[in-house]
C-alpha cells in the first residue's frame, strides 16, 4: 500500500490497531480529558511515545502534566500514586468547570455500544425496566461527552451489536437525532463526536447530517468487512482514506502499555493480547 | 464512640444515607456495620462505587441506589449482586437512581450550599435525564434570566445520615482528608446528621496546622469513629494502597449466589467489627498495603 | 515578563478587569501599574478592597467599581476619592455596581463554572437587588422546578482579564495561595486572560508537592510576573505582614485632592515598578513587616 | 435599682454599656457569624470572659473556635493571625454555605442607620444617584442579616439620624415592610432580627407587625430619653425591663478588649474611652 515495509510492524491485533490510531489523534498542545479504561491506555502511550508533559484533565478534579514517575500504570482515575504527581487536585466539581467553560480540546472515552449519531449506551441492553443486560452506568462520561470540543470514541469491538442503528438508553449524547437537535438541546456548538475509532476503521460525522460515515481503513481491512459489521446503513466517504500500519516503535510502546495494564488487573481479552509474549 | 454503635444510632430503616469515599477512602467499615445490623429500605447515594454498593445490594439493606456507576473497577467486571438484583430481582427489585458523575456532584453541592438546585450544562436530550420513571423529577430545565437560554438544572440532595472515612479528625469532629475528596465534602456536609470515620484521632492542634484540610468541621458532627483500616479495600492517602488482589477477585468470588454468601460470612457477618476484619485479612496482607511514606506539602503560614 | 509588559499586553481599556486577593495578596503593584499606563474606563470586580479602589478611581482609571465594600478597613475610615467621585464627580462620575460580599462571591462562581447564573437566599427585598438601575438587570428570581419556590439568581462574571498576586507559582503559570483565598480562586478562573504575580517562582516539583494549593492552573496563564511584595501594604501569609501603619494613615494622607496627588506622585506615578516602590518604603520597613516563619501543614502522601 | 453595688462598676460609657449588653446575649453553644468591627470586639468579650472556645464562622470561610494565641487583637477579619488558629478555612463560599444551610444560630452586626423594621443601610443617605453622603456598602451583612436565626443589630450612637421611620437605602433585610412582609420575600421563617442594641436600650420586634419596641433600658436611661432620640414614634413594652449594670471584671474584659483593638487601629471616639485610661 506504498507503506515503507521496514519502519512498520506486520504483526499486530486490531484491538492494538485501535490504540495506536487513539494515540495518534492526540496534539501536543490538546487539553485532554483523560478517562477510564481504554483512553487511559491510548494517553499513555502519548505520554511514552511522544508528549511527556501532555496535559491531563480528570473527572475526579486532578490535573496533571508530568509523566507518572511511578514504574507502574495507574490502576485508575483515582489510583493514589496519582496525587504527588499533579499539579491540582480538587474535586469534582473543579473538573466539571473546566468541561463547561469550554476548555477541553479533545477527550477520549470508550463505550460498549454506538449509535449512528455517535450516542452512546453504557446503562442497558432492552427495557430500561425489565432489563436483558445491565451494564455499570455512565460515570462522568455524559459530561465528556456534553461538553469536549473534540471528543473521540473507542470501540473494541466492531460488530452489530455494537453499533447498532438505535440505543435502549442514551447514556452519553452524541448528535443525538442528527441534524441540529445536539445543538437545539443546549449544547455547545463547537462540541460533539469527532470520531469513532475500531479495530477495522475510523468514522467521522456527517458536517450535515451528523450521520457517523467510514473515513479511513485500518490496514488490511475492507469496505464490505465495515459495513457488514455495522447494524445501519453505513454511508462511505467518497475517498476512504487508509490508514498508516504501526510503526514498530508505537507497536513496541502499545504493548509495553497493554503489559502495564495487567499488571495492574486490567482485564484484556485473549486475541488482542497474542503478540505480547513475542 | 464505636461504628457499631455509631450506625446504631444514626442509621434508621428508610433512610437516604451518603456513604463518602471516591477511591480515596470509601467507606467499607461503615457499610458492613450496616449490614451487620440488618438495616431495611436504605436509599443510597455516592457518586460512584461498584463493590461497596453490591454488598449492601446482595445483603438486602437497599432498594435504591442513588449513583452514576456501579461495577467493579479494578478489570473492570462486573457486580454481581447488583446484576442479580436488577436483571432478577434477586435478593430484591431495586432501583437504580441514574446519575452522571457531575450531576449528582452538583446535586450534593446544591444541598451543601443549602440551594433547592444547581445548573448544569448538560444531562439535556439522554435519557439519564427522565430515567427510571418512578423516581420523580430527576432535573429539569429553567430559562436563563439573564441570557435567555434554557438550561438543566438538578435538586439538592440532602441525606438523613453520612458517613465518611478521613485520614484524621480530632475528638470533637473536625475532619482531615487529603488526596482525592471526591464527592465527600459537599456530600457529608449536606446531611443531616453526621458521622466521622478516621484512621487517627489527633489533637485539634494538629488540625489547626492546615485549616484548609478540613473538609467538615466540628459543629455539624454527631459521631467521631476511630476506625482504623476503615476504608479497606479501597485506599486511605498516607495510609494503605488499595489492595488490588481482594478487589480483583471480589467479582470471582460473588459470582453465584452461594459464592456471595460465602463471601459475606466470611468478611462481614461472620465479624463483629472492623478490627476482626482486619485479623481475617491477616498481618501480612496488612504490611504489604501499608503505604510507604511521602510526608511533603509543609508551607509558611507565618505573619 | 515583568508587571509592566503584563499588564501592557493584556489590559486595554474599557476591559472588565477582576483584581485578586481578599485580605491576602491584594493585587497592589497591578493596581498601580494600570495607573501608571494610564488605562482608561476600566470596570474593575472586586469583592471587596477600599483603599485599592480608592486608588484607580483617584487616578481616573475607572469608571465602574463591582463590589460589595470600599472604604478603608484600617479604622475603619473612609476613602476619600471615591468619595469625591460618587458624590462630587471629581475626578469624575463613577458607576458602583453594588453587590453583597456573597452575591459577587457566587457570580465568580458561575462564571467559574461556565455558568450563566448561580442561584443565591438572599438580596430579595433589599435595594441592592435593583439599584443601581443603570447597569442591566443585577438579578432575578426564577421558580424551583422542584419545590416551587421562587429563589433569587445572580449572573456570571467573566472578567475580559485577571490578575492574581500569589505566594508561588512554576514559570508555566501552576500558581499556589493559602491562608485566605477570598474570591480569588473563582475570580481568577472565570477571566479570559490571566495574569499571575508571585512572590516567588518555584520549580513544577514544588507544586506538585502539594497539588491541592494550586488555585489556578497553567493551561489558562498567559502571564506569569515575578513581583516579590507586590501585594503591600497587604498582607501575603507566610511572607509579610499587613503595613497597618501605612494603611491607617491612607486615609489622613489622601484626604484632600492636593494631598491626593502627592501621594500618587510619591508611591504610585513617580516610580517605574515595584522594586522602586520598595526602595521608596525603606529596608527598615520592609525588615519590620517580615513575616515570622511558622512552617507546618505537611502530611502523608504515601501510597 | 436592687442591684448589689460591690459587684458592679459604677462609671462606664454608653457605648462600653452596648458591648457588654452585647456579650450577654452569647451562649455557649451558639454558632456565632462573627462580624467586623464592634461585633468583633463583642465576640472576643465573650471569649475572654466566658467561652473560650465559642464556634464561630467569619465571611473569608474561617470557622474558629479556639481563642486566638497571640497577644494581638485581630485587626480585622482577614488578619493572618487567624489562619493558624482555625478549624477551616475555605473561602467565602464555604462561609455562605453554613448560612444558606441556616446552621447560624446567632449573627452580631453593626451598622449606622436603622428603621423601624430592623432593615440597615450602609450604602448612602440621600437619594442614591444624588448622593449627600456616600457610605461603604454592606459587604456581606446582607446574607448574615437575611439567613442568621437569631441577628443582633449594634448601633454605637442612639439618635434620631441612626433610628428612622424609612431608610434611603435597604442594604440589609430586617422585616422590610413589617408582618410577613420578610417571609413573602423568601427568607427563612426562623430568622430575622432579634434585637437592637443601642448605648441607651435594647429593642425587640414585635411577634405581629415586626416593629421593634424598647423592650428593656440601660442603666440610669429613662424611657422618654430613647423615644426622644428615636425618630419613628418607639412603642415601649407594657413592663420595661431595666439592664443590670456592668460588673467590674465585664467592664475590666471590655476595656482591655478596647485597648487591644486601638493597639491594632481601631478608631474609636474620645467620649467612648474616657475611662480607658484609669
Amino acid at each position: 500500500m506504498g507503506f515503507n515495509e521496514t519502519k512498520y510492524c506486520k504483526e499486530y491485533t486490531g484491538f492494538e490497531m485501535m490504540l495506536v490510531s487513539a494515540c495518534r489523534h492526540i496534539n501536543s498542545n490538546d487539553i485532554v480529558f483523560n478517562t477510564f479504561h481504554w483512553p487511559f491506555l491510548a494517553v499513555h502511550m502519548a505520554k511514552l511515545l511522544k508528549y511527556p508533559d501532555l496535559f491531563l484533565v480528570l473527572e475526579v478534579g486532578l490535573f496533571q502534566n508530568e509523566l507518572v514517575k511511578s514504574k507502574k500504570m495507574p490502576y485508575s482515575i483515582t489510583d493514589p500514586v496519582l496525587i504527588p504527581n499533579s499539579v491540582f487536585t480538587g474535586d469534582s466539581i473543579d473538573a466539571l468547570s473546566v468541561l463547561q467553560r469550554g476548555e477541553i480540546t479533545l477527550a477520549l472515552l470508550s463505550t460498549s455500544i454506538i449509535d449512528k449519531y455517535g450516542n452512546c449506551n453504557t446503562t442497558v441492553i432492552g427495557p430500561y425496566e425489565k432489563p436483558i443486560y445491565r451494564l455499570p452506568g455512565g460515570g462522568g462520561a455524559t459530561e465528556i461527552a456534553g461538553l469536549s470540543k473534540r471528543l473521540i470514541w473507542l470501540l473494541d469491538e466492531h460488530s452489530k451489536r455494537r453499533l447498532v442503528e438505535k440505543l435502549d438508553f442514551i447514556t452519553d449524547p452524541g448528535y443525538l437525532d442528527g441534524y441540529d437537535s445536539r445543538v437545539k438541546a443546549g449544547y455547545p456548538p463547537d462540541t460533539g463526536p469527532d470520531s469513532i475509532i475500531t479495530p477495522l476503521c475510523i468514522m467521522q460525522f456527517d458536517s450535515i447530517t451528523k450521520e457517523a460515515y467510514l473515513d479511513a481503513l485500518h490496514p488490511n481491512v475492507t469496505i464490505e468487512q465495515v459495513k457488514e459489521n455495522t447494524e445501519w446503513d453505513l454511508k462511505v466517504a467518497k475517498e476512504v482514506k487508509q490508514i498508516e500500519p504501526p510503526t514498530i516503535r508505537e507497536i513496541e510502546i502499545c504493548r509495553k502499555t497493554m503489559r502495564d495494564a495487567i499488571d495492574q488487573y486490567y482485564v484484556l481479552k485473549p486475541e488482542w493480547t497474542i503478540y505480547l509474549d513475542k | 464512640m464505636t461504628m457499631k454503635e455509631a450506625i446504631k444510632k444514626f442509621v434508621h430503616n428508610n433512610n437516604l444515607v451518603f456513604l463518602g469515599g471516591f477511591g480515596n477512602g470509601i467507606t467499607f467499615s461503615a457499610a458492613q456495620e450496616i449490614i451487620r445490623q440488618n438495616k431495611r429500605n436504605l436509599s443510597i447515594c455516592k457518586c460512584a462505587g461498584g463493590i461497596l454498593f453490591d454488598q449492601l445490594i446482595g445483603a438486602g439493606v437497599t432498594n435504591q441506589i442513588i449513583t452514576s456507576h456501579c461495577w467493579n473497577g479494578i478489570g473492570p467486571q462486573p457486580t454481581w449482586n447488583f446484576k442479580r438484583a436488577i436483571e432478577e430481582g434477586i435478593p430484591q427489585k431495586i432501583i437504580y437512581n441514574e446519575q452522571s458523575l457531575f450531576m449528582i456532584n452538583m446535586s450534593f453541592f446544591a444541598g451543601y450550599m443549602g440551594l433547592p438546585f444547581m445548573p448544569i450544562r448538560s444531562i439535556v436530550g439522554t435519557s439519564i435525564y427522565d430515567h427510571p420513571k418512578d423516581v420523580g423529577v430527576k432535573a429539569a430545565t429553567v430559562k436563563c434570566p439573564f441570557t435567555g437560554e434554557e438550561i438543566c438544572v438538578v435538586p439538592a440532595l440532602n441525606p438523613d445520615v453520612g458517613v465518611i472515612q478521613v485520614q484524621r479528625a480530632d475528638s470533637e469532629g473536625n475532619a482531615q482528608m487529603w488526596g482525592l475528596i471526591g464527592d465527600t465534602k459537599y456530600g457529608i456536609n449536606s446531611c443531616k446528621k453526621i458521622i466521622v470515620a478516621a484512621e487517627v484521632i489527633v489533637d485539634k492542634k494538629v488540625i489547626m496546622e492546615s485549616p484548609e484540610r478540613t473538609i467538615i468541621s466540628a459543629h455539624k458532627v454527631n459521631a467521631v469513629v476511630h476506625e482504623p483500616w476503615g476504608g479497606h479495600p479501597s485506599y486511605m492517602q498516607g495510609f494503605y494502597y488499595t489492595d488490588l488482589e481482594y478487589r480483583f477477585n471480589y467479582t470471582k468470588e460473588t459470582k453465584t449466589l452461594e459464592d456471595w454468601e460465602i463471601w459475606l460470612e466470611k468478611w462481614v457477618t461472620g465479624v463483629d467489627n472492623r478490627q476482626e476484619y482486619l485479623k481475617v485479612l491477616g498481618q501480612e496482607k496488612i504490611k504489604k498495603l501499608k503505604a510507604k511514606s511521602i510526608m511533603q506539602g509543609a508551607v509558611d503560614y507565618g505573619f
